[in-house]
């Protein structure tokens, strides 16, 4: 306890303090004016992610339950960052909304399982911070509450996150049975390879992969993704699948290399199925949210190779091409929301001569599906690039050859998207969106990062170096 | 010593007046171009007369009593690889010289009388442009001292052609002979480059001084090329019928000859200069810069040459005796005559008494020039002067056209091959060479002789005896109808040209012109002309008998030989069978289907990976039904099945 | 019974006794503390709300609609080939134990290690599941609170 | 010289762009833009003779190197050879051509000139790369912009044209990277890292096994750039979709990216796959010959006339690489750039055309040799330049792969060879059957009278290829002994595997 | 007594996990499917005190892990019926086949 209890748990405190902070606003019910209301949970939020960036140190609490260093400090930054753009983008959202303050409180909440879920040194910690991170997210997806379609998304999603906690809890059972700890140390010491084990294992594995959306346990994603707020969706596609894979970079990649080379091979067969089907249902969707969260499965499908590497450049490739994907995914989700708010349209066809009234959204657009798909100068390319240099390490050419063919693929309807907005006419093209200066502050640092994350080395060497 | 830098001028002057008016004779030198086309041409050709002059009397023969070949000029444009280069040069050896003078002085008489037959016309700046092309093409083409320069100029002189013959090109038919003459032309070049690749590859060079030294002595490059063969044949024979076959393009040669009489289209200058005196003798010129290598090394290349040569002679000469276009006569007879220098290099063999077809092709090739010409351009007078290429719409000119009429019937005399014309020394020393080497292409060339005699007058007699045209110029929009004759600039031309044919037989070819550069004693043999002459004779006595009066002899000469008549007059169908061969085998057989193949099969292909990949994202679809269970389902299949497959089968 | 009823309420119910049985049965291996737990969470809590939500879905008396055939048949074959696979696994698999002494799974104990920063201590977990109830309680109040008519 | 300044002149240009109020800024931006890279590119040209003529005898010149992904080994390290200098010469000069020839574009003028630009970023940077990472993103650089470029400003079905390409090109750069990460793994830099590094690269060997892997992938994946058969299709439609300057790009530049890449990475890293399948890329290069050729002879459209010959002309490019000679090579790199600037000014011919009788079809055409001289000349010798006639860049460039692939002894080779030069014939068939029916004939539609000659912009535009094409035709002594010297370095890394 | 030991009382979990499973993937009531979830987690929360029991003795993480579940079981059970009431109040019905308007 002490200095260095605060030092470890400053960004679970700082959350949480904020959580506290916005109980207390609503309680006491001083501040009418939204804007203002927004104003004070946004810096809140830049705080607590300024904060982040201070004082980081290396070491654990609670007996091993609760451990930091550098690498888990920057992922909840970059956690804390991307819930802090997402804030900025939901602005217009949330000022009509009048259960704003709750919003935080969930969304916050979430970001705070999260946290202690990177965190965490041993399932139980893991387990609460899934949970923790789900639940309120679930409630969240009911949040545009005269809308059946989000009450629906709510649906599946509790339904399905309760059923694969399920799984992944008689997994962890197992593991404790035939291991007798629960803690990710002890774990790898009494581990005899047997088939209860493996079974273990798999079930463990597809708790997470479930929240990652690879295929075949996805099925949830598109339509909680269409049916839900945009930005709880944008939230449940970049915050919550980035907390996943952090989880798998800081702990679970160890874990999980005790099951041997059939952890790769379970990759491998994962990453096929993904990004194939992620593909395939991409093509075809019409509503962009929709197709978002197919692309969002793909994406999923690439980080897996990056994970596959099993080294720390796959790691680093991974944490990076993250980052950029919140950059790129957020900016659509952003232009997505500002269209639909203003005009409550979400089908691709409607941004058909979307470019005519809106160049600026337009280009913003486009950049953004260019960094989805990977294609330079966005910094997609980078992350792509690196996340495949990173698969092919281990020899595997024809998983290499996959993923760059599927690139193509997953161009195709990226492009669709492009199309829409640059090509195809349209009688009466989208008028002018108006947004407020939050959002365009959001999409501008986006942009930013789109286009200067490949550029600057700097981002991945730091991550390559705290890896270390 | 020469004057190297002073020939260089030969070709670079037409080349400067084609740069000086492609670019700015439209809008400012439109009236002079004519003028300054011929000015330059004039230089040129004084150039060239010099030239020869002092190669052939002033510097001379060496101490071996031959004339030297001389590099006055070469300049690396292109190195493949060491000692492999296309050099651009001049030679000087007794052909080229003859050629620098046969092509500048035509051209130079072409330029004077286009300033009359042209005139009027609204692309006269560009028509002038065009020949000086042409002139600088040829030149380089005739002083080429590196096979791949002659390639070079070969193309070049094929465009200018391409573009003279097109120069209507708001005629169709232009636009179509000019096509032909193209791509056929460009066809027979295949062989020829294919050729220079062979060669190439063999004597490791592209210079023709060095080519012709390793390819005849006993070196190890004629080891090699000639041990190596393919179908039986060897890599040299190859070689040189495949260069042939570029010659035979050019030239006009059976089976590559159907451009030329379509060729005709061109302004008649043009196909007097082009098509009659210089670039249809490139490929007997290719053959004679070769024939080093033809003669010592390779026989049945020769062979080659010589049958090529002696068929197209005969058949040119009778389809030329049915073909009613003046110009297309003349055309024939042009094909037929180079048949005959083709044969005669064909027979001949190197150096000495063998060489003696050599020097007759040569010859000939040198008065046929003049003759030729001057064929043309009377013609080209008729035609200007009727309106018409058609026998037919002419008869009678002799009135009103003395001058075209003299120089016309002092040219179908030299062509025919009556002493003292030119034609007639040429002529009767092919014969010679055919006679003391292969008794069949004797009979056959003597033959031909005679025929070439009675169209020749048939010609003759159709344009300026039988029966009185009434010359209609009312329907004429042209403004120059009351020129008479022709201008000044048509008809001196004419004049000099006529003196030329009578003239040029005279000039002591053997002495200059040989195939080994030595001098070749001929004598002339009074009793051995006879029979030509004689033949000759009796072929312008039947045309005079038929064609002198308008009357219905010729009808019933025609029906009397019906089939093979009508045979003839189609050109003996090589044209349709070419049609056919060009439009149903290349368009229909190849190009439709690749074309088809193309956009059905590959491309088809790339669309169709496409579609079943969408096919396949449509098929699945309905795996996402929406329905909270279902998924669960899946989900749960997914689960065991993950189990399954890694607990029993993917194993450790 | 409890998944193959065809009324809900009376689903519930059957519900009701398995949960209980469970608290038997871990009141048969001592563990009374979470016996006591089960019954009042689950039999108190969990049971009574999904009563009380049955209820105010108004569907209590009704029959819920039978499973499609297929459906069951291909989730009882999946079913039981999982629980087959589980078994053998289970079966073949030779548990490992630790012979340390026995903690006494005691109120007391349980109340002290669970407050604790030390070894075996559970404060974190159990101050992360505060807030996790603090969020659900928040978030369920909000979806299910009626929509106020706008204004 | 500065390298980075070809890559960043461009990418300045595209930006101030960006910044521009009104049409008449973006244009003239974008015309200055392009002729300083024209002036860099000549400057280029001269200073690495002078470098060379002064005895450095570096295999690359006024490299540059950064280190940018440390930790991936992955450099922003420039250079350039002759080769280099070469294409770059051909992009400056098409890309300045393609500017002024879209002077009088309306719609969108500022985005039509940012990609455009974009393009050429791309394009230079893939040619001075010596890091195949940063030279992998140039090449991915340069697809996208043509998407758009046909996509908004093209004409036809250009949505499928522009989705097509893009979807190939992608599919050959999937290829490529493929192939770049075969080579990062199994070569290192000397001290046990995995590089980008072409030259570190091509003093390592890479095994045999695997250079019978990855040698097809990439140079297929090249191969799809150049239009290889059967990867070529996305060619065709996308030229004849195009907006004029961006068919002049995608053919003059472009494709040729492909064939520096095979001629770069694929032939000169992996020699040895290079021998073994030498004999595929000829068959395949044949093909693309013979059967682009007689495809063409087919086509109504003047820009499919023009597509399909350039895949067929892109043959000869694939088959002097694939003849492994010297002088092939050589031929090869001629071939590129004279394929490039020729294909550029009949794109713009044909532009020029469309754009003033708003037909491409060649029936419908004629005459305008009589309405519009200088166009028509232009058509015409853009025309000649493609049968290959001496004087003009395509018959130096022809006849140097002839030559070169000639000298590859066997009979299969040979045979080849044959049937490449036999396209020369077939060439002149249809580049006379469009010229003929076209500019010459009778003038068919009476409108056509009424049209107007080039504007100065165009005038400019062609007088710029031209000049180029000439330049190359008339002495090309310049470019092969530019180009030679590498040529040898390439041939012998190939030869020094005692493949002959 | 005796007789009653581990491998039994893992039968009974396994075989409750799996019921629970059958009922989730059959029962077309979503508060049945609820139901059929916290049966999963009780044959869970029964391998985890078992284990604890039996196997490990010396620690109380299985228990503790236990009391966990139960918690979040009751969170979830929450939140879930929270939702599903106001998927009812727009849909009037439970029917979890009828929640199906975003397909494909």
């Amino acid at each position: 306890m002490g200095k260095e209890f605060f030092i470890l748990m400053k960004p679970e405190l700082s959350i949480m303090l904020i959580i506290f902070f916005l109980l207390f606003l609503k309680i006491w019910d001083g501040i009418k004016e939204k804007s203002s209301l927004l104003s004070i949970v946004n810096l809140l939020l830049l705080l607590n992610f300024v904060i982040g960036f201070l004082f980081n140190k290396e070491g654990s609490l609670f007996s091993g339950m609760y451990h930091t260093n550098g690498i888990i400090a920057f992922e909840k930054n970059v956690l804390a960052f991307g819930t802090l753009l997402i804030s900025l983008m939901a602005w217009d959202w949330l000022k009509k909304h009048e259960h704003m303050l709750e919003f935080y409180i969930l969304l916050l909440s979430t970001l705070l399982g999260m946290n202690y879920m990177i965190s965490s040194g041993n399932f139980m910690m893991l387990y609460l911070g899934l949970e923790l991170s789900t639940i309120p997210l679930a409630a969240l997806a009911n949040f545009d509450l005269d809308k059946l379609k989000s009450s629906e998304a709510a649906l599946k999603m509790i339904l399905s996150s309760a059923f694969a906690s399920c799984i992944l809890l008689f997994g962890i059972s197992m593991l404790y049975g035939t291991t007798g700890s629960l803690s990710f140390s002890e774990i790898s010491m009494h581990m005899d390879g047997g088939m209860l084990q493996m079974l273990a294992f798999i079930f463990v594995f597809i708790g997470f992969a479930f929240k990652l959306s690879v295929v075949p346990f996805h099925f949830w994603t598109a339509d909680v993704y269409e049916g839900s707020p945009i930005a709880v969706t944008s939230y449940l596609s970049v915050i919550s699948k980035g907390a996943i894979v952090f989880v798998f970079v800081t702990t679970l990649l160890n874990l999980f290399s005790n099951m041997g080379t059939s952890w790769y091979h379970l990759l491998v067969i994962s990453i096929v199925l993904t990004i194939s089907i992620g593909n395939l249902f991409a093509m075809r969707q019409e509503n962009i949210k929709r197709f978002l969260a197919f692309s969002s499965i793909t994406q999923v499908g690439y980080i897996l190779i990056g994970l596959s590497n099993g080294g720390s450049s796959g790691s680093a490739a991974s944490i990076y091409f993250l980052i950029v994907y919140i950059f790129s995914n957020l900016a659509a989700f952003g232009i997505i929301s500002m269209v639909s708010i203003q005009t409550e349209k979400e089908n691709i066809s409607d941004y058909n001569g979307f470019y005519k009234n809106n160049p600026i959204s337009g280009w913003v657009m486009a950049l953004a599906m260019f960094s989805l798909a990977g294609i330079p100068p966005t910094a997609g390319f980078f992350g792509k690039m690196f996340l495949v240099t990173a698969g092919a390490s281990k020899g595997n050419y024809l998983l290499v050859a996959f993923a760059s063919l599927n690139m193509v693929i997953s161009l195709f309807y990226y492009l669709r998207v492009v199309k829409a907005i640059f090509i195809n006419k349209n009688e009466s093209p989208m008028e002018t969106i108006k947004t407020s200066f939050p959002i365009k502050l959001a999409l501008g640092v986006c942009m930013l990062g789109i286009v200067a994350t490949g550029f600057y080395s700097g981002i991945y060497d730091y991550i390559v170096s705290i890896l270390k | 010593m020469l004057h190297s830098k002073l020939i260089a001028l030969v070709p670079l002057l037409p080349f400067a007046t084609f740069l000086l008016l492609g670019l700015f004779g439209r809008k400012y030198l439109k009236n002079f171009s004519g003028i300054l086309g011929t000015l330059s041409l004039l230089v040129a050709a004084s150039i060239s007369f010099y030239a020869a002059y002092e190669y052939f009397f002033v510097v001379g023969k060496n101490a071996a009593g031959v004339y030297e070949q001389i590099i006055a000029f070469k300049f690396t444009w292109l190195e493949f690889s060491p000692g492999v280069s296309i050099d651009l040069g001049v030679i000087l050896d007794p052909i080229s010289i003859m050629m620098l003078v046969v092509v500048t002085f035509i051209s130079l008489m072409v330029h004077i009388y286009s300033m009359g037959y042209m005139k009027g016309e609204e692309r006269y700046a560009t028509y002038y442009s065009f020949l000086s092309l042409f002139t600088f093409s040829m030149l380089g083409l005739v002083m080429a001292s590196n096979i791949f320069q002659i390639y070079i100029f070969w193309e070049l002189v094929g465009v200018s052609s391409f573009l003279l013959i097109g120069f209507y090109y708001d005629k169709p038919s232009a636009v179509a002979a000019a096509k032909k003459a193209f791509i056929v032309t460009r066809f027979a070049d295949l062989g020829f480059l294919i050729g220079i690749l062979v060669l190439a590859f063999y004597s490791h060079t592209l210079d023709f001084q060095t080519l012709i030294e390793r390819l005849t002595n006993h070196s190890e490059y004629y080891t090699t090329i000639t041990a190596a063969s393919f179908m039986g044949v060897s890599a040299l024979t190859w070689g040189l019928v495949l260069v042939f076959i570029g010659g035979a393009g050019k030239s006009a040669m059976f089976p590559l000859h159907v451009w030329l009489p379509d060729a005709m289209e061109g302004p008649t200058p043009v196909s007097a200069l082009i098509h009659a005196a210089t670039m249809v003798v490139a490929g007997v010129y290719l053959v004679a810069r070769l024939f080093p290598v033809f003669a010592l090394s390779c026989p049945p290349a020769l062979q080659v040459v010589t049958y090529v040569g002696l068929f197209s002679s005969l058949f040119a000469a009778i389809v030329a005796c049915t073909q009613t276009d003046i110009k297309r006569v003349l055309a024939y007879s042009t094909m037929s005559q180079i048949g005959f220098m083709m044969f005669a290099l064909g027979v001949s063999g190197y150096g000495g008494e063998e060489g003696l077809g050599y020097m007759a092709s040569m010859f000939h090739l040198f008065t046929h020039a003049m003759f030729k010409a001057l064929l043309f351009l009377g013609a080209g007078a008729v035609i200007h002067y009727v309106h018409s290429n058609e026998m037919k719409d002419m008869g009678g000119l002799r009135k009103s056209m003395p001058i075209t009429h003299i120089t016309f019937l002092i040219a179908c005399l030299a062509i025919a091959g009556i002493p003292p014309f030119a034609g007639f020394f040429s002529k009767e020393e092919i014969l010679a060479a055919a006679f003391h080497s292969n008794k069949l292409v004797f009979v056959v060339a003597i033959i031909t002789a005679g025929i070439t005699a009675f169209y020749m007058f048939r010609l003759y007699f159709n344009i300026f005896w039988s029966k009185e045209k009434v010359i209609d110029h009312a329907h004429d929009d042209h403004s120059h109808d009351s020129h008479g004759e022709g201008t000044k600039t048509m008809l001196i031309p004419l004049i000099i040209l006529g003196l030329c044919a009578v003239g040029a037989g005279f000039i002591p070819f053997s002495h200059l012109v040989t195939s080994d550069g030595k001098v070749l004693e001929t004598e002339f043999n009074p009793m051995f002309s006879i029979g030509p002459v004689l033949i000759a004779v009796s072929g312008i006595l039947l045309a005079m008998f038929m064609y002198k009066k308008a009357n219905s002899k010729p009808d019933t000469v025609s029906k009397a030989l019906g089939g093979f008549y009508k045979a003839a007059y189609n050109k003996f169908y090589i044209d349709e069978i070419y049609l056919f061969k060009t439009k149903k085998i290349i368009f229909n057989l190849i190009g439709k289907p690749a074309a088809w193949f193309d956009k059905n099969i590959v491309d088809g292909c790339i669309n169709l990976s496409a579609t079943i990949t969408e096919n396949i994202a449509e098929a699945l679809r309905p795996i996402q039904s929406g329905k909270v269970q279902q998924y669960a389902i899946w989900f749960f299949v997914g689960v065991l099945s993950f189990s399954v497959l890694f607990i029993y089968f993917w194993t450790n | 019974m409890a998944v193959t009823s065809l009324k809900v309420f009376r689903a519930a119910i059957y519900l009701l006794f398995s949960l209980i049985g469970i608290a038997g049965l871990y009141f048969w291996l001592n563990y009374e503390f979470i016996a006591a737990v089960q019954i009042v969470v689950y039999v108190g809590g969990i049971v009574v709300l999904i009563i009380f939500s049955i209820f105010l879905t108004h569907q209590s008396g009704e029959d819920m609609k039978a499973p499609t055939l297929i459906r069951s048949v291909f989730a009882s074959i999946a079913a039981a080939a999982g629980f087959a696979l589980t078994l053998l696994l289970i079966n073949r698999h030779t548990f490992y134990t630790t012979s340390e002494k026995a903690v006494e799974p005691s109120v007391n104990n349980i109340g002290m290690q669970m407050l604790s920063t030390t070894e075996h201590g559970y404060l974190l977990p159990f101050e992360v599941i505060s807030m996790l109830l603090l969020a659900a309680m928040i978030g369920a109040i909000v979806i299910a609170m009626k929509i106020k008519p706008k204004a | 010289m500065n390298l980075s300044l070809l890559i960043l002149i461009p990418l300045l240009t595209a930006i101030v762009i960006l910044t521009c109020k009104n049409i008449f800024a973006v244009r003239w931006v974008a015309f200055i833009g392009s002729v300083i890279q024209l002036g860099l590119s000549c400057a280029l040209l001269y200073f690495y003779n002078a470098e060379r003529a002064s005895g450095n005898l570096g295999q690359m010149l006024f490299t540059e190197r950064h280190s940018w992904y440390a930790a991936l080994n992955i450099e922003y390290y420039i250079g350039v050879d002759g080769i280099s200098i070469a294409m770059i010469l051909l992009t400056s000069f098409v890309v300045a051509a393609g500017v002024l020839i879209s002077w009088k574009m309306e719609t969108l003028t500022k985005e039509f000139f940012f990609l455009l630009m974009l393009l050429s970023v791309g394009a230079y940077g893939f040619f001075i790369s010596l890091d195949l990472f940063t030279m992998f993103f140039f090449l991915e650089v340069a697809v996208i912009p043509k998407f758009l470029l046909i996509g908004i400003w093209g004409s036809g079905k250009k949505e499928y044209s522009a989705m097509k390409l893009a979807l190939m090109l992608m599919f050959g750069s999937a290829l490529v990277l493929i192939g770049i990460l075969g080579i990062y793994y199994n070569t290192n830099d000397g001290s046990g890292h995995h590089t980008f590094d072409i030259l570190k690269i091509s003093h390592q060997h890479i095994p045999l096994s695997l250079q019978m892997y990855f040698f097809p992938v990439l140079f297929a994946g090249f191969g799809v750039f150049t239009a290889m058969f059967p990867f070529h299709t996305w060619a065709p439609d996308g030229h004849s979709s195009a907006p004029t300057a961006a068919s002049m790009f995608l053919a003059g530049i472009s494709m040729k990216l492909g064939g520096y890449g095979c001629l770069r990475v694929a032939t000169y890293l992996m020699p040895e796959g290079a021998h073994h399948y030498s004999w595929v890329i000829i068959l395949l290069a044949t093909i693309a010959i013979i059967y682009g050729a007689f495809a063409t002879l087919m086509q109504k459209d003047l820009k499919y006339i023009n597509a399909y010959s350039s895949v067929s002309h892109c043959g000869f490019v694939l088959l002097g690489i694939g003849m492994l000679t010297k002088v092939s090579i050589e031929g090869a790199v001629m071939q590129m750039v004279s394929h490039g600037l020729m294909t550029a000014l009949f794109f713009a011919a044909i532009g020029m055309l469309y754009e003033r009788t708003h037909t491409r079809q060649v029936a419908q055409l004629g005459g305008l040799l009589k309405v519009m001289p200088f166009i028509g000349v232009v058509f015409v010798i853009a025309g000649l330049c493609s049968l290959g006639l001496p004087g003009l860049s395509g018959f130096a460039a022809e006849m140097t792969v002839f030559m070169g692939a000639w000298e590859n002894p066997e009979i299969w080779h040979r045979f080849a060879t044959v049937l490449a030069c036999a396209s020369i014939v077939v060439t002149a068939v249809y580049i006379l059957r469009a010229a003929g029916s076209s500019v010459m004939g009778p003038i068919k539609d009476e409108h056509f009278r009424l049209i107007k000659d080039a504007e100065w912009n165009e005038k400019l535009a062609s007088v710029l290829l031209l000049v180029a094409i000439l330049a190359i035709g008339m002495a090309p002594f310049w470019l092969i002994n530019l180009v030679g010297p590498d040529s040898k370095i390439i041939m012998d890394q190939l030869s020094s595997i005692g493949g002959f | 007594m005796n007789e009653i030991g581990l491998p039994q009382i893992l039968v009974v979990s396994t075989a409750l996990f799996f019921i629970g499973v059958y009922g989730f993937l059959t029962r077309r009531n979503m508060i049945t499917m609820l139901m059929s979830i916290e049966l999963i987690l009780n044959s869970v929360n029964i391998n985890f005190i078992s284990f604890n029991k039996y196997l490990f003795p010396g620690k109380l993480d299985g228990l503790f892990f236990t009391v966990i579940i139960i918690t979040i079981a009751a969170a979830e059970a929450a939140v879930a019926i929270a939702i599903i009431i106001s998927l009812y109040r727009k849909y009037k019905s439970i029917d979890v086949e009828d929640a199906n308007s975003m397909k494909f």
